[in-house]
């Protein structure tokens, strides 16, 4: 069944919790090879994204929503996390501009969309230790399991299991991008705050779409 | 953890209400948050924006006045402000003459000036912005997000700053700043991690017995660990770094840098300060400008950096130009 | 202990090193040591100098220059300095019309002086001493050394350096510094102890969750140790010591100085002072002057001090007055 | 058998090895209940009071010796304990001015002079928690010796017994002078370090007198 505008209020719900249950984790991890700030920000910016979701008119459309989503992460979040997310959803709301409801096809535009999004501002490539680790394994999963006939619900699942694989696999890369990548070796056993988190937002959008 | 704050997410908040209370030259702006000189806009005047993470006072809102910078926009601790408060205080302190975006070189910052600059420009304002890269502890930039921004940054606002205070135009300034950018290295170390009040865990974990070299100014851990030795060994390691990488050479004037990361009591500093003053001595290059103190902090960090900026007369008498700001002054 | 400095026992010499050659417009002299104006003695001017231990930075070398202090003296670290130095110091910045002391109330700062003091006017110099004892942690002052000179003996330095500067006799100079110091009052806490460098260990010790209440400037211990609480509770219970030891009262304008103790970000040192702002604002005090910084150190500690110094029009004018120094300077 | 310059120039050797065996100690003990810097104070002083007395004359008296002693203690020691054992030496040297050889009563003599150039410096009474503590008990016992017709050396021993005493007796009390006085009921428990110094110095005395 395709996915209404309320799946994208309930992904919003669904992955502030998400990004609040693993702040302090978050934080570890940016700890090791950041600046420690990156649950601070996520949870900073999905309060405020909640906030002000809850003050869009009924009929907003899916797009309508992940628009709010991408102009208050931009305006809440700061560092190099804020931009890349807030351009991620700005980009996926284009990419679901006419949609009333989305179905699998939709949903995969909209995460390719978010990918390049992310990969247009920051630079990054697969490999590199970042979001993106995390984002293109996702998308390409996504786009599988569309190839498959898959559901709604099942091209989620298949991203966010991706999203989960990719963030783990960025533990042995050394970083070439963001503040990971000043620690040259020294990054190599730790795993990319930005992927843990881009996974934890796939994760949400796929439990509450079943 | 133990800081003297209230709550870890109302720290920039309380700070700049205690900023502006202490110092009514300035106006500082709540929601967004941003400081700015209580007499800008200065009409005709290019003005200098600068801003990123909190957590390195006295950058920014300390070089804020005449002279200097028309605004500083902080972030929370060590997080890049977004572009809301970057586009409130560009339209705040636009004289018509264009305005200069200061900005370190770290992801966050960059990407979030330049959509604020974006944003600008679609309301008819003229925003260049120059990206400050001083760091030699970083190497192979091009494997890497680049090299960081870190004290030399304090110089280009100085040097900028003087230039605009004195009537260039917006292509004249921005290009000032860039050759001070490109003149300046600085190397950083740290005997202590420092701890972000929200995460209320150090940044990093140094033995009793070990020095962090090639830090940057957000607690990150450095290039390396090293057994501790004395100043002037740590001083050579990191004034070898930075003149061989431009490189100063023998006949070089230049101005000298000891910057303290916050938590490094002066006498240490001025311990370094003379080393590296020998060190440039001994290799021909003349120390004509100095300055010695907290410019650039990580919080309570224990560490210093050395910066080295190659002069020429006219970077000379630009930073000899009055200055008044909180934490910069002489001349007025 | 990990410190940037190479013999311990050469910490204050090598500092003086650095300094002198980051600071031309300072003479440093060596063996014995102390720090004067390069154009001292100015004729006709009533001389200032002050000292103590080393450890203080920038207090008190950083306070020599044109409107301020002529000389300073110092120590080891922690220590006060012989009499030798100071008779040197005295002699060396004698313009003919007397030279004031500044000491701080410590036994060996006052002992050492006095002697200073006796052998300067057995070389015909005629020399006043005003002790500073601004710090209200010590109570019942009978039954002990007396109060402790701290922090508010930078704003002593200040004053009576302006009223020397504008040609003020030695009664005059002196009477204004003893008006000062009875004006002011100083209240000091600690979130950790420092080191000092000889002697290799930290100098108390504090858990986790405890500061230290009334300490000095000299890593000694506190009054009290108590249960770590946030920043505006901490504040409040010094500045009520403060405000209610002279006491000063609804209508007063004041002077408000936090002073960081070394360790301590500027951050922090503006969240305190926005608390000790409202809690004279709520008592109808009104702070017409401020300085929020590092001025009265001791080492690396962490923590702060807040003074409080009541103006008048002559003190308020005197305090604007140009200064030009290492850490402090305005007006010129 | 009265003792000659030459004792005092031993004593000045003795109490430099002490001082110099026991600094960490000093230092440790000024760390509980000052500033941590005695120990390394005297040190500096009393290596400085070695090579000076090491450039006298060889005729030179004791009250000579005793004079370098209190100029060099003044000029190198600094902080509280330098003015005050500076002048203690001075007023000693004072005491036995016309003295070839110190017998019994002029060593007494010494001994009282320099505890009363003490407290008219400091200003400090017996159970203020300072050297005043070691001083007095030790002039003390030093009389009572005397008037038991005691030998220097017996003198001596007998002063520095009760300095040792008098020493470990500022263990339980407030200091009302000194840095440890700001301190009020918390320098209870620990002992002032000049008067542990001052305790050797006597027991050098004492040591180099058999
Ligand atoms: N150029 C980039 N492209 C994609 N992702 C990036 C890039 N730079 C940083 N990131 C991501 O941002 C995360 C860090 O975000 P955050 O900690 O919030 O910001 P900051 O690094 O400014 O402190 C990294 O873990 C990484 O996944
Ligand atoms: N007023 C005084 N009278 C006698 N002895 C004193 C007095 N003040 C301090 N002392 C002695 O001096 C010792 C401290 O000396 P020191 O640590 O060298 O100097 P400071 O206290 O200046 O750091 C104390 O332990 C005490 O015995
Ligand atoms: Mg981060
Ligand atoms: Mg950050
Ligand atoms: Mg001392
Ligand atoms: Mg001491």
């Amino acid at each position: 069944m395709a996915l209404s505008s309320q799946w994208v209020r309930d992904w919003v719900a669904r992955s502030a919790q998400h990004i609040s249950d693993n702040r302090t984790e978050l934080i570890r991890l940016d700890r090791e090879i950041g600046d420690g700030d990156h649950g601070e920000n996520m949870d900073r910016g999905f309060k405020a994204v909640s906030a002000k979701v809850g003050e869009l008119p009924a009929d907003a459309s899916p797009s309508d929503v992940l628009k709010t989503v991408a102009t208050t992460l931009i305006s809440t979040v700061g560092g190099a996390s804020g931009p890349l997310y807030g351009t991620a959803f700005l980009k996926a709301s284009q990419a679901v501009k006419d949609h009333a409801e989305l179905d699998s096809a939709a949903v995969v535009d909209m995460l390719r969309a978010a990918r390049d999004g992310i990969v247009s501002r920051g630079k990054a490539e697969v490999g590199d230790k970042t979001m993106v680790d995390a984002w293109s394994p996702a998308v390409q999963a996504a786009e599988d399991a569309l190839a498959q006939e898959a559901t709604e619900q099942q091209v989620l699942a298949a991203a966010a299991d991706a999203a989960k694989a990719g963030s783990e696999k960025t533990d042995p890369l050394i970083a070439r991008k963001g503040r990971a990548s000043y620690l040259g070796e020294r990054a190599i056993g730790h795993r990319d705050p930005g992927s843990v988190s881009s996974a934890l937002l796939l994760m949400a959008a796929a439990e509450v779409s079943a | 953890m133990k800081k003297i704050i209230n709550d870890p997410s109302e720290v920039v908040a309380e700070a700049l209400q205690g900023m502006a209370l202490s110092h009514p030259e300035l106006t500082v702006a709540t929601d967004p948050d941003y400081i700015r000189r209580a007499d800008a806009p200065v009409k005709g005047k290019v003005a200098l924006v600068s801003g990123g993470g909190s957590g390195h006072e006295p950058l920014h809102g300390g070089f804020v006045g005449y002279g200097m910078l028309d605004a500083a926009v902080p972030g929370p601790v060590f997080t890049s402000p977004t572009p809301d408060p970057i586009v409130d205080a560009t339209k705040a302190v636009d004289g018509g003459a264009g305005v200069l975006h200061i900005v370190k070189n770290y992801t966050g910052d960059v990407l979030n000036f330049e959509t604020a600059a974006d944003l600008a420009l679609a309301d008819g304002i003229e925003v260049r912005a120059v990206v400050t890269n001083d760091d030699v502890a970083v190497k192979d930039s091009l494997y890497t997000a680049g090299r960081r921004g870190v004290a030399g940054t304090v110089l280009v606002e100085k040097i900028a700053g003087a230039s605009a205070q004195r009537g260039d135009d917006l292509d004249t300034v921005a290009g000032i700043a860039e050759k001070v950018n490109a003149q300046v290295r600085t190397m950083g170390m740290a005997l202590t991690p420092c701890t972000v009040p929200h995460a209320g865990e150090p940044s990093f974990e140094l033995a009793e017995d070990e020095y962090e070299l090639g830090i940057g100014i957000h607690g990150e851990p450095g290039r390396e660990k090293r057994a501790m030795e004395p100043a002037d060994a740590i001083v050579d390691r990191m004034m070898t770094a930075v003149v061989e990488d431009l490189p100063f050479e023998s006949g070089d004037n230049v101005l000298l840098l000891v910057n303290g990361m916050g938590g490094t009591p002066l006498v240490e500093l001025y311990i370094a300060f003379r080393r590296a003053h020998a060190f440039l001595a001994e290799r021909g290059i003349t120390v004509t400008r100095s300055l010695v103190g907290n410019y650039t902090t990580s919080l309570e960090m224990q560490g210093f950096s050395v910066s080295v900026l190659r002069l020429d007369d006219e970077l000379t008498q630009l930073w000899d130009a009055p200055v008044q700001t909180a934490a910069l002054r002489w001349g007025r």
